[in-house]
């Protein structure tokens, strides 16, 4: 399927799966009028209501009713409609879905998929823009996807959809409009496993989510200027492509990561701390200051990451 | 006049403002002047005008995303507010909230809210806090139809009606929730059950009736201002436009919009003051001096400057940053 | 004998298996053999066995911290049960979870919860999905009286009524949370009229007369398999001890705590059938079967293996590991 | 005051606080009956129940009312119980508290205490233990607080409470009976300053909480066989003493973190890639694998962190 949008991408993927096993269903506010991105446009119609449940606004009951309906064999689709909102089903997420499996010894199956569609867009202020994937790294028991483009967003519904385990997916919602090209046969992601987006040997940067554009326009950038760089979009943040970003850091010597979360106590610092435990190297980070997201054009684009900022970071970088 | 005239003609005023207000911010958003998106209540007027004339400038207001017309009810400023919108230096928040997130602390405006029903426990702490400093000011929590299948609602209820708190809850149903027609995602007899099943007396309203929400609004501020505990108040009322700025709400039956703009509250409340012998021109002038305010108030936003790109990092914490 | 003392002196059975396993256990817990703190439910066990006695085996049933009773009556082996609250190799969770957290899907136990009302979303999802693999099974939601002033209470009732899902909702109202006497801390009519007003029908019963329980469910649970939609019972009952197995609570009244002895759901029930005519030794006979049984598999779990050290790595995923 | 618990310390300054101020307030479940740790012990009986507020199991009304009730002009504490329990609270802190300063432009003084005794402590597993200070540390708008002392709980405490902002407080309940010496008048915490536990150029070591006392035996074994770690408590995890750290680690050229919470994506990782992105440093770090906590002594004690953890990291980072 050529050009195609994020959006529509991961749409066609769990048209795909729906189609392939009935027990896989849709949760969440207004789905059945097709999501509040059209990511389900059609879906009511093609499957009916039993699959393409428009919920209450009760989001603790949206999360923990998709666990408790997977744990009967069933392969819900969770949609959070916005990442803030998940803030109101915590406990379901944190203390249910991720430590159920563990807790009871190997017994349940949570086969949950979570949407979040995450981060900055269309100044959408403190309560809509969050970026915390980060947090979710640090949470044993689930698998943490933030997929940058058409192909890897749909290859990553289709393993999200297909795993036992719980795979939390982060809809970059500054992308949906983003294009490329897919697969009629959409195979699924290979959680963990990075992909090499630019190669270079002047400077290792990695990247992920609404941010890897902005990295790709860095990289291109730089390149203008003779500098190449190791271009990495890590696609998934647990687990993470961990040999991937050393192999390059060895080759190189230098490391940023750019992401359009805070910068402070991001996944980030992970990546810089594993690297810089195991190899020489001089790192730096880019992100969002320890501020909440302002609506205010001008205030955002102080703050947020452009790929100005990540040139100018990567020539500091280059210069030390 | 006579002082139930000068009443409703007050409250006309407000409402008319109201959506003046919002008219105007509208056009402003599609003239690609307002960033981020607005939610409009547009046909709902009569509820915020009819409540807040009750409360007090000391009395505390919490409210949701659809929060411009509380806000001006409760008698925020309005340019600061069309700044808000725009983004600009000097509005109500510096620019750093937007329409979703608009609060005036000097009005007891404390704020819109971008979570629903995120504001009933806010609510509810507050008056606890008002209790405790022994004020006689109430809080007033508006929040949609929606809001109610949130756990907030059942324990913000709760935790008001057990304490005996001075809070006013109001339920603005307009009969939807975003694109969702409530009545599809809600279970049980409603609002007002849920109330009184929680030790919360309800009270049920056309909302669409300016003076019937005033009258039935000032009863129950009496109640929760001589420390009978809060009340609910459940007002019947229609959105007329759709969920956002954004949203032609062309999914709507077309029939039942057409039967919502023959009971527009602003044409409702002008036909009651007409018969109590209000002339046309005096009505008219309401909706021309509206919109004549909020013109000239999205003009000068328009030009106004923006704030200083060095704000972005105030304000983040006090005096421990 | 008759049918019914048959039944009834199945459900003593059971209750005198409840009581027994947790008296040893936390005879257990006291002589330092199991790790963690115990939530007894003493005197609640008429609750777990009446309930659970019309519960087929492919039926789910959720429940709280409070759940040794609900498990055993639901079928879970209490052999594993015990080696799991010694957190040794072959306990129902591999030791991983310990009391509060007993699951044994093999027999639709979908597990104790440390979370209050945690169960509930749960329980309404696993009944979706039930319906929705068209399945005849219902689910079974235990919860205590102080859940209902958790959010998800709400949430979770309207979510049943509203999918019309095969969910039995049952409040073990012991009157207490914690430490914390439930009526403080609770406003209104309390659980059935909260129920109601979320479109769930209640029932409410004397939680201590077993029999009461029994024919109470056995009617909901006919009428939720049926597809009539969710119920809910309201079960009043008594915690006979503290809140964890290191709580004395000293702090109750003592004659609450004796007149709740002269109502012990056990005595009870014990005179109910001495009354139709069951001979004393058979009665004494089930509690010494039950003591010995709980004894043995005490013995048994204090010098089973711990589970290999391993083993904590494994199950945090599957098969992306 | 010599030799009280820590538990005692915390009592005794709010108990000085809310002498002080009668604006000062508790609210949270069973504090009427003193707290599950009796740190409100004998606190209903001097304010009455209008100050000292037993709620009802309403989580998110607890965190929300608090919040609201400081707009006006109270300052509560809020007692979330256990940790893992604000999870049931996470829009209120997260989405509210944390954002409303900065969202209304400065106009809310959201001072509120947030109490939340974390960590293992009695076989508590999976749903009573968990250590996600680091996750509080990546959000903007709050302070964050670890001690590991009688006298730094007490001063946190006091700190806490006079603070316009909302200060989390992570009481450790793993060290509720460590015992120590209090002044009598207790002053409050400077947030953001480490505690310097042990003085030596061999090895920078920097840890905080219920990790704190191991870190201390740690060095401690260490010192004994010759080897001289400079110790640091952060105390604060937002702010933190990122100057100290730097500084130490300048000198001694080896960091160690050690803490309680899971390693991957901990606050661990900001602090070793803040150091790396500064100085030339070998560095590691000691946490909890990514496992939920088990309940079972041996598996627990398999995967939680001790002094004999440390010394061997330590000794690996020597050997390097
Ligand atoms: C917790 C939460 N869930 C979902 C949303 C998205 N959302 C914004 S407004 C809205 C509908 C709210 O309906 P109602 O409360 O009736 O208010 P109305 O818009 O009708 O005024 C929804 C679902 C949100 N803001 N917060
Ligand atoms: C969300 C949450 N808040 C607080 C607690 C601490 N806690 C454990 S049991 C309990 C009391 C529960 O009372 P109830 O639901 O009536 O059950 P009971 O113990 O009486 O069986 C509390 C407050 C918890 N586990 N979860
Ligand atoms: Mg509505
Ligand atoms: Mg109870």
């Amino acid at each position: 399927m050529p050009n195609v949008t994020l959006a529509e991408a991961t749409r066609l993927a769990v048209l795909q799966e729906m189609r392939r096993d009935p027990r896989i269903w849709v949760l969440g506010e207004d789905v059945a009028r097709g999501g509040l991105f059209g990511q389900y446009r059609g879906f009511l119609e093609e499957f009916g209501e039993r699959r393409i449940v428009s919920t209450p606004i009760s989001e603790s009951t949206i999360m923990g009713a998709g666990l408790g309906a997977a744990l009967v064999g069933t392969r819900p689709i969770i949609e959070m409609r916005i990442f803030d909102f998940v803030m109101c089903a915590m406990d379901e997420l944190v203390n249910q879905i991720a430590k159920i499996r563990y807790m009871f010894g190997g017994q349940a199956r949570p086969a949950v998929v979570v949407r979040m569609p995450h981060g900055i867009w269309r100044n959408s202020a403190a309560q809509h823009s969050q970026m915390l994937e980060g947090w979710f790294a640090h949470l044993p028991g689930v698998i943490v996807c933030c997929p940058s483009t058409p192909a890897d967003a749909a290859a990553t519904m289709v393993a999200a959809i297909r795993s036992d385990d719980p795979v939390l997916v982060f809809d970059p919602k500054n992308l949906w409009g983003a294009t490329g090209d897919i697969a009629d046969d959409i195979a699924p992601l290979e959680f963990g496993r990075a992909r090499h987006a630019r190669h270079g040997d002047a400077l290792t940067m990695v990247s992920w989510s609404a941010c890897m554009p902005l990295a790709e326009e860095a990289a291109d950038a730089l390149a203008a200027q003779g500098i190449s760089v190791d271009l990495l979009d890590l696609r998934t943040l647990a687990p993470w492509d961990a040999d991937a970003v050393l192999a390059s850091a060895r080759r190189t010597g230098r490391l940023l990561v750019a992401h359009e979360a805070v910068t402070t106590a991001g996944f980030g610092a992970e990546i810089v701390a594993h690297v810089a435990e195991r190899v020489a190297v001089r790192a730096t980070r880019v992100g969002f200051p320890s501020v909440p997201i302002p609506f205010s054009p001008p205030l955002e684009a102080a703050l947020r990451v452009d790929a100005a900022k990540i040139v100018s970071a990567a020539r500091g970088l280059l210069a030390t | 006049m006579a002082t139930n005239s000068a009443r409703l003609l007050a409250l006309l005023g407000m409402m008319q403002r109201i959506r003046a207000f919002e008219e105007t911010a509208m056009a402003g958003h599609a003239a690609g002047e307002v960033p981020g998106p607005l939610h409009p209540s547009i046909g709902q007027e009569a509820v915020a005008a009819g409540v807040c004339a009750n409360l007090r400038i000391d009395d505390r207001l919490t409210s949701n995303h659809r929060g411009h017309g509380h806000a001006l009810a409760k008698g925020a400023d309005a340019a600061r507010m069309m700044l808000e919108l725009y983004g600009r230096a000097g509005g109500s928040c510096g620019g750093k909230g937007g329409s979703m997130h608009i609060a005036d602390f000097s009005v007891g405006m404390l704020g819109a809210n971008g979570v629903v029903s995120g504001g009933i426990p806010i609510a509810v702490g507050a008056a606890q806090g008002l209790q405790m400093l022994g004020s006689d000011a109430i809080v007033c929590c508006m929040f949609g139809d929606g809001a109610i299948n949130r756990g907030p609602f059942l324990e913000g209820l709760n935790w008001a009606a057990l304490y005996r708190l001075p809070v006013l809850f109001v339920c603005e149903d307009n009969g939807v929730a975003a694109f969702t027609a409530t009545a599809s995602v809600t279970a049980g007899a409603g609002v007002a059950a849920r109330a009184e099943s929680l030790g919360v007396p309800a009270t049920s309203v056309d909302g669409n009736d300016a003076a019937a929400v005033d009258a039935a609004t000032a009863a129950l501020v009496g109640a929760v201002r001589a420390g009978s505990g809060p009340r609910l108040l459940h007002a019947r009322t229609y959105r007329l436009t759709g969920h956002t700025s954004t949203d032609a709400a062309g999914w709507r039956a077309a029939d039942e919009v057409a039967a919502a703009r023959d009971n527009d509250p602003i044409t409702r409340l002008e036909a009651v003051l007409r018969a109590e012998g209000v002339a046309q021109a005096t009505l008219d002038a309401l909706r021309a001096d509206a919109l004549r305010e909020m013109a000239a108030l999205r003009a000068t936003a328009h030009v106004a400057p923006w704030p200083d790109a060095a704000t972005a990092f105030a304000d983040v914490i006090g005096e421990n940053a």
